[in-house]
């Protein structure tokens, strides 16, 4: 009696972590998100005036960080998801790009033509579908976020342009490729895994993780050192 | 090894990118225990508030979206140990000039990430979430009758295998000069033992450095045995290794025997006479960064802007502003207070910072900074 | 080599159009090119080295996966070419242009089939087991192909490749052009469509030749003035447009007389209808009969053959 | 007519015969790993240089030597200059076996060497490889029909197979007598055919390399690429009827055979004269001169294929004197042999550069050992032919 209420308690332990944990969300990531699903109507003419007069209307019209209404974004845009998805969505600080950069005309270079529309409008509107037969110089939405943020990134030498410094890439599912016997042990597992990432398993093994010593560049009187670490001379006091 | 019951077909076939649970199954759980080593990291940030986090909890992010890795080395230096394969710093995102709200203290503020950690101001207290342990002396270990009170976070004041403990949460960190660099007492190193304190780890900083800033640390205090006529560090023997291990302390409850075995296991002499002795240990406070409008405000360390007083000193502004109400903006320990954290003693704190311990003359408003020395009219009270 | 070829060229093509009108029984050399075919234009100014476009293309293809395909570190030491297991790959070349800080500034161009209008290993192939299609992709079908390598031999960009190490099944390896792909309507190949700056641009090649000479004309300061498969051997339906000269990157220097032209004139000059065999086998049989008169068993079987 | 071709019926097994054995099973070996481990096990070739000695020598040159077939087909037969039919059986000969190892050859290289009969039912007319194979297996046919009836002649009332194959002799034997009646009366016919499909297949071959303007040498690149390769296939056809029945007369120790070989010259000096004209009138033309002098492989081997392949032999037939002596005619056969020779690999390998992959070429050990073991088993089925069969003008007592 007494193990079955155990097991009962248990159980309902069990589903209230796994409850609280599909409860728990982070605010933000989830607004984010949210925004992240609008696709806006297509712009279909724009306003081809030079840079430098795009942002002096932009000054001229006052525009300035209190504007700015959007703090964060998540790119992770439909358009771009219905060709390829193989990366996970860029988180992309907008008000703080707008505050180091300080000239909204650099990435905000052209404007719609229908002069009711905001002076400012998302990269989204104008840049959707590539290869659109309709626009052929128009780039698609994925070339416009890459080759904004790159060539910016590469022009201010600030801020990653490798793949992994903006988004990770999906990890496949590893249900088929994963090819081990039930109940394997640990090293058939390990050599599955080496057999695709045998690189990855080099590396690892020269890592602190792995060695539980490594380089000790911040301490003083060993900075050229490479022994240190939990594993060979690490103290503590607990 | 694995555990037998574990399912490696199964783990192999779920692969994917780590996660704060991934990481945080060792690194929650430092010291033999949920929160006990970090000040900062306890589980619960797999899933923390918001307000306990604004990174992981506001925004979802993950350990190695700021723990950026380069062919499996993890970017990142510990506090606690010497190893490091690249850093992590919060101007790396944020930039030199991370304060943009375009209010009036932009500027400001902006002035004082060169002097201050960002955490300084951004994660005024350490252990928010959760009790952690600064105090742990191993000199009272082995005690198996001694009855264990709990504390008033319901945390064991000692355990017979640790020794006696004391708990803090939400604890005001200790502020110092740091560089980035660590002095280390590394296994082997002759240590003072005249010394009230031996520090294993103290950061590495000055007043007079530019690069140096102000830091939050977590102190983690303990007594510990050091050997009395090699002057060095001893480690103990703790966990047996099998049924037929004869020298582990949590076995044979025999420090002398634990020390023996301990020191030849890592290769150095025993003279066979130990002293325990008080030792500090650094923490940087790094993570439980709060959400920018739960930063201190001005006041909280400027007492010299308490009073009517504050930035119309210097600004005479004829625009309608209260300067007050700016100088006074931040963190509202008595809102942390209500959702139940242990902040009272900080509810209109005013010296959060101990300016003369850090070697200032004194609030530097009135006494200037380091470097500049502000011509404000009045006369710095003589020291 | 100092002289240049292009002279050489010239002359090739006047060599070849007169051959092609002198005997009035052979038609004049017209063009097979598909009437609106698909092509790619890839902008070099855009191509960041990031060798997507080879992991696409090797997952779309069912190919090897490419050599360290996260890591850009080395493998630009070597300049590689297509192979059996890459139907296209990223070269870096440094052309001499630096940045503010006098360093070089790397161009990268994927290489892969042109896919010409007028492609010289179809025009090659034995067994026409290479076709070029509708869609503008030059089709390798293996159920034809007896491995004999002529179409290797002919390319000018010396693109299709070979299984060399099968011994009994080899294949020609090559871009396809992702022909199964683009033949659905908005089709786009793997490589144009993993293309994170748009470097590849998918579309109908008249459209994509005004998008490049848009380009050009509106950044005459960046673009050489040239859209390299334009004209060059007739044509190709991938193309590129690039800031620094196209030599530099590998593509060739190449004559604007379609690669086939020259043979395939001859050949229908001389076989159409075989009329040049027939004529010789009578002339030959006239000399026979003339040379041979009088002696009656001119052919006595006891002479044996020839 | 006094000539009478006969078997030989020499002893077979002779020194050189067991060192053509020896490269025959080498060779047999090398082509056993090509089909294990596929063609880059055994070869050089690369994705930039698909074609090597197997086809540059095996096919190319093997095509270009057996010349001597047609040429003396049409001198003897259809220009009916009938003093010369002492040449033809060995021509001939020469001529079969070398279009068959030409077919072996192709038949190694190919990857798909099961597959080598789908030209004949996927048509590619643009194609010169096509013409140029459909020639090749037509003429080849047509090189067997004209063989027949030396086959004809030997067992024909003759036949005698062993054990139970001995019930077929006289269906064979039938088979064969119908045979040579009906050849008799249409062998013209065969006769013109093979010249024809010989011209039009000598030349497609160097239209093959036209399709590669920007890969050829411009020393060889030239539009009249195949009339230049039918000029010296035609040309080279009767050196090689004097190289090849100088070395089987003396190997044989027979009576030279100058009284035919001497005469034939004097065409090759018209011949050889027109393709030299051709050659250099092409360079002048074109102004590819101007390499000349570059100092490279290629143009070092232009030179001495025009050089020692062509001006220098041409220069010696225009003396009577080394026409009539047998070892100067066979010196200057075997320059103009080796100069077309060189033709062939110097258009199908050495000049051919591929631009973008710059990497050179040069055989591997088991791709010469197929090539020379193809070679050694031609020779050696020549040998073992004109042992049996009636190809070589018999001895001196039968003529006289």
């Amino acid at each position: 009696m007494i193990k079955k209420m155990g097991g009962i308690v248990c159980l309902m332990i069990l589903w209230a972590a796994v409850c609280t944990a599909q409860v728990w969300q982070a605010p933000d990531q989830e607004q984010a998100k949210e925004r992240a699903k609008e696709v806006v109507p297509f712009v279909k003419e724009y306003q081809d005036d030079c840079r430098i007069s795009r942002r002096i209307c932009l000054m001229d019209a006052g525009v300035s960080l209190d504007d700015v209404k959007e703090v964060y974004f998540l790119l992770d845009n439909p358009i771009i998801k219905q060709r390829e998805d193989h990366y996970e969505p860029v988180r992309f600080a907008h008000k703080r790009h707008a505050a180091l950069v300080n000239d909204c005309s650099k990435c905000h270079h052209f404007r719609p033509k229908d002069e009711n529309a905001l002076e400012t409008t998302r990269c989204s509107a104008c840049h959707q579908d590539s290869f659109n037969p309709d626009h052929p110089e128009r780039i698609g939405l994925k070339a416009a976020f890459h080759q904004q943020c790159m060539e910016c990134h590469q022009e201010e030498a600030k801020g990653p342009v490798d793949c992994t410094g903006c988004h990770l890439p999906h990890v496949p599912d590893h249900k088929e490729l994963v090819k081990l016997p039930d109940k394997p042990d640990p090293i058939q597992v390990t050599k599955a895994c080496l057999e695709c990432h045998d690189t990855q398993g080099e590396d690892m093994l020269k890592t602190a993780h792995w060695l539980w010593r490594g380089p000790s560049p911040y301490t003083t009187g060993h900075r050229k050192d490479i022994l240190h670490g939990k594993g060979t001379t690490a103290l503590n006091n607990f | 090894m694995p555990k037998k019951d574990v399912d490696l077909k199964h783990v192999a076939q779920n692969v994917g990118h780590s996660s704060r649970a991934t990481c945080g199954a060792c690194h929650f759980n430092g010291g033999g225990g949920d929160a006990i080593k970090h000040a900062d990291m306890s589980r619960q940030l797999l899933t923390p508030d918001r307000n306990c986090d604004i990174h992981m909890g506001g925004y979802d992010f993950d350990c190695a979206e700021c723990h950026k890795t380069r062919n499996h080395q993890i970017a990142g230096k510990s506090s606690s140990v010497p190893v490091a394969e690249g850093v992590v710093s919060c101007e790396k995102c944020h930039s030199d000039t991370p304060h943009y709200s375009g209010g009036l203290l932009d500027h400001h503020l902006n002035d004082h990430s060169r002097t201050l950690a960002c955490n300084v101001c951004h994660a005024p207290v350490f252990a928010k979430c959760k009790p952690t342990k600064t105090w742990w002396d191993w000199s009272k270990a082995g005690d198996k009758n001694r009855e264990v009170k709990k504390d008033k976070y319901g945390q064991p004041d000692y355990n017979w295998k640790k020794g006696e403990f004391k708990w803090e949460e939400s604890g005001v960190p200790d502020y110092t000069w740091y560089a980035g660099y660590m002095d280390r007492v590394l296994m082997g190193d002759k240590v003072d033992l005249n010394a009230d304190v031996i520090n294993l780890t103290n950061p590495v900083g000055s007043i007079h450095d530019p690069l140096s800033k102000i830091t939050a640390f977590k102190i983690m205090k303990g007594i510990q045995a050091v050997d009395a006529d090699h002057d060095y560090i001893l480690v103990p023997h703790l966990f047996p290794k099998d049924k037929d291990d004869a020298t582990a302390f949590w076995k044979h409850r025999d420090w002398e025997k634990a020390f023996q075995a301990g020191m030849k296991e890592v290769g150095l002499p025993y003279s066979g006479a130990y002293k325990w002795k008080e030792t500090w240990m650094y923490w940087r406070v790094n993570h439980e960064v709060m959400p920018a409008e739960m930063a201190l405000s001005c006041v909280q360390c400027h007492e010299s802007l308490k009073g009517d007083q504050t930035c119309n000193r210097c600004h005479q502004d004829n625009r309608d502003i209260d300067f007050k109400a700016i100088a006074h903006k931040g963190t509202d320990f008595s809102y942390m207070k209500s959702m139940g954290r242990d902040v009272d003693h900080l509810i209109e704190k005013t010296d959060y910072i101990n300016f003369k311990a850090l070697g200032y003359k004194g609030d530097p408003i009135i006494h200037g900074g380091r470097f500049k020395k502000l011509p404000m009219g009045y006369k710095a009270p003589a020291d | 080599m100092q002289i240049t070829r292009r002279h050489f060229f010239r002359f090739m093509g006047a060599a070849g159009a007169s051959v092609a009108v002198r005997p009035a029984s052979a038609h004049a050399w017209q063009t097979k090119a598909p009437p609106d075919p698909f092509g790619c234009l890839v902008d070099l100014t855009r191509c960041v080295g990031c060798r997507k476009c080879e992991e696409a293309c090797a997952e779309v293809n069912g190919l090897p996966e490419p050599e360290r395909v996260n890591c850009q570190c080395t493998i630009f030491e070597k300049n590689r070419r297509p192979d059996e297991t890459a139907f296209t790959v990223i070269n870096r070349y440094y052309t001499g242009k630096v940045d503010a800080f006098d360093k070089p500034v790397p161009t990268y161009a994927k290489v892969q089939c042109m896919h010409c209008q007028d492609p010289v290993c179809v025009s090659a192939c034995i067994v026409g087991a290479l076709t070029k299609e509708d869609t503008g992709a030059v089709r390798y079908d293996v159920t034809k192909c007896i491995g004999c390598r002529y179409c290797m031999v002919a390319c000018p960009f010396e693109i299709p490749a070979y299984e060399y190490f099968d011994p009994v099944t080899p294949r020609v390896m090559k871009c396809t052009f992702c022909q199964e792909r683009i033949k659905e309507t908005g089709g786009l190949p793997g490589c144009a469509a993993i293309c994170p700056t748009e470097t590849i641009t998918f579309g109908r090649r008249e459209t994509l030749l005004a998008v490049a000479k848009k380009r050009l004309k509106e950044n005459p300061g960046i673009y050489i003035q040239h859209v390299y498969g334009e004209k060059e051997v007739g044509g190709t339906a991938w193309m590129y447009i690039s800031s620094v000269p196209f030599e530099t990157v590998n593509l060739p220097e190449l004559p604007d007389a379609p690669a086939p032209k020259l043979s395939e004139t001859i050949q229908h000059s001389l076989f159409s209808y075989l009329w040049f065999p027939v004529l010789l086998f009578g002339v030959l049989g006239a000399f026979m009969a003339r040379c041979n008169k009088g002696d009656h068993k001119a052919t006595s079987p006891d002479k044996g053959g020839a | 007519m006094a000539h009478k071709a006969g078997p030989m019926n020499r002893p077979l097994w002779t020194p050189g015969v067991l060192v053509m054995l020896v490269f025959m099973f080498a060779g047999a070996l090398a082509i056993i790993a090509r089909f294990t481990g596929g063609i880059g096990y055994v070869t050089n070739l690369t994705h930039a240089r698909p074609w090597g000695i197997w086809v540059g020598i095996d096919v190319a040159t093997g095509v270009a030597l057996a010349a001597g077939g047609f040429t003396t087909a049409a001198l003897a037969h259809i220009f009916g200059r009938h003093y010369y039919e002492p040449v033809t059986r060995p021509a001939l000969l020469t001529a079969v076996l070398g279009y068959t190892f030409v077919v072996i050859g192709l038949l190694v290289d190919i990857g798909r060497s099961w597959a080598i009969w789908k030209p004949m039912f996927n048509w590619n007319l643009n194609s010169v490889l096509f013409e140029v194979a459909m020639c090749v297996m037509i003429y080849l046919t047509v090189l067997y029909i004209e063989f027949l009836p030396i086959v004809a002649e030997q067992f024909k009332g003759r036949m005698n197979l062993p054990g139970i194959l001995s019930k077929l002799n006289s269906l064979v034997d039938t088979i064969l007598q119908i045979a040579d009646r009906i050849l008799g009366k249409v062998m013209w016919i065969f006769i013109i055919l093979g010249v024809v499909l010989s011209c039009m297949h000598q030349s497609s071959l160097g239209s093959l390399m036209l399709v590669a303007p920007t890969k050829l040498h411009p020393l060889w690149y030239t539009p009249i690429l195949p009339l230049l390769f039918l000029t010296s296939a035609i040309a080279v056809g009767y050196p090689m009827v004097v190289f090849e029945t100088t070395l089987a007369t003396s190997a044989f120790k027979l009576d030279s055979e100058m009284h035919i070989l001497a005469p034939l010259t004097r065409f090759t000096i018209y011949l050889l004269g027109a393709y030299m004209v051709l050659k250099i009138g092409d360079m002048l033309v074109r102004g590819t001169w101007v390499y000349l002098l570059e100092g490279t492989t290629q143009t070092n081997a232009f030179i001495v294929e025009v050089l020692f392949g062509v001006m220098l032999p041409w220069a010696m037939l225009l003396f009577q004197r080394v026409r009539q002596s047998a070892k100067g005619l066979f010196f200057a056969a075997a320059l103009i042999v080796g100069g077309v020779v060189l033709n062939r690999i110097n258009v199908f390998i050495v000049g051919f550069k591929p631009p973008l992959s710059e990497n050179g070429y040069f055989p591997a050990v088991s791709e010469i050992l197929v090539t020379l073991g193809l070679i050694a088993t031609l020779m050696f089925i020549y040998r073992v032919t004109v042992t049996w069969l009636p190809v070589l003008q018999a001895s001196k007592e039968v003529r006289s």
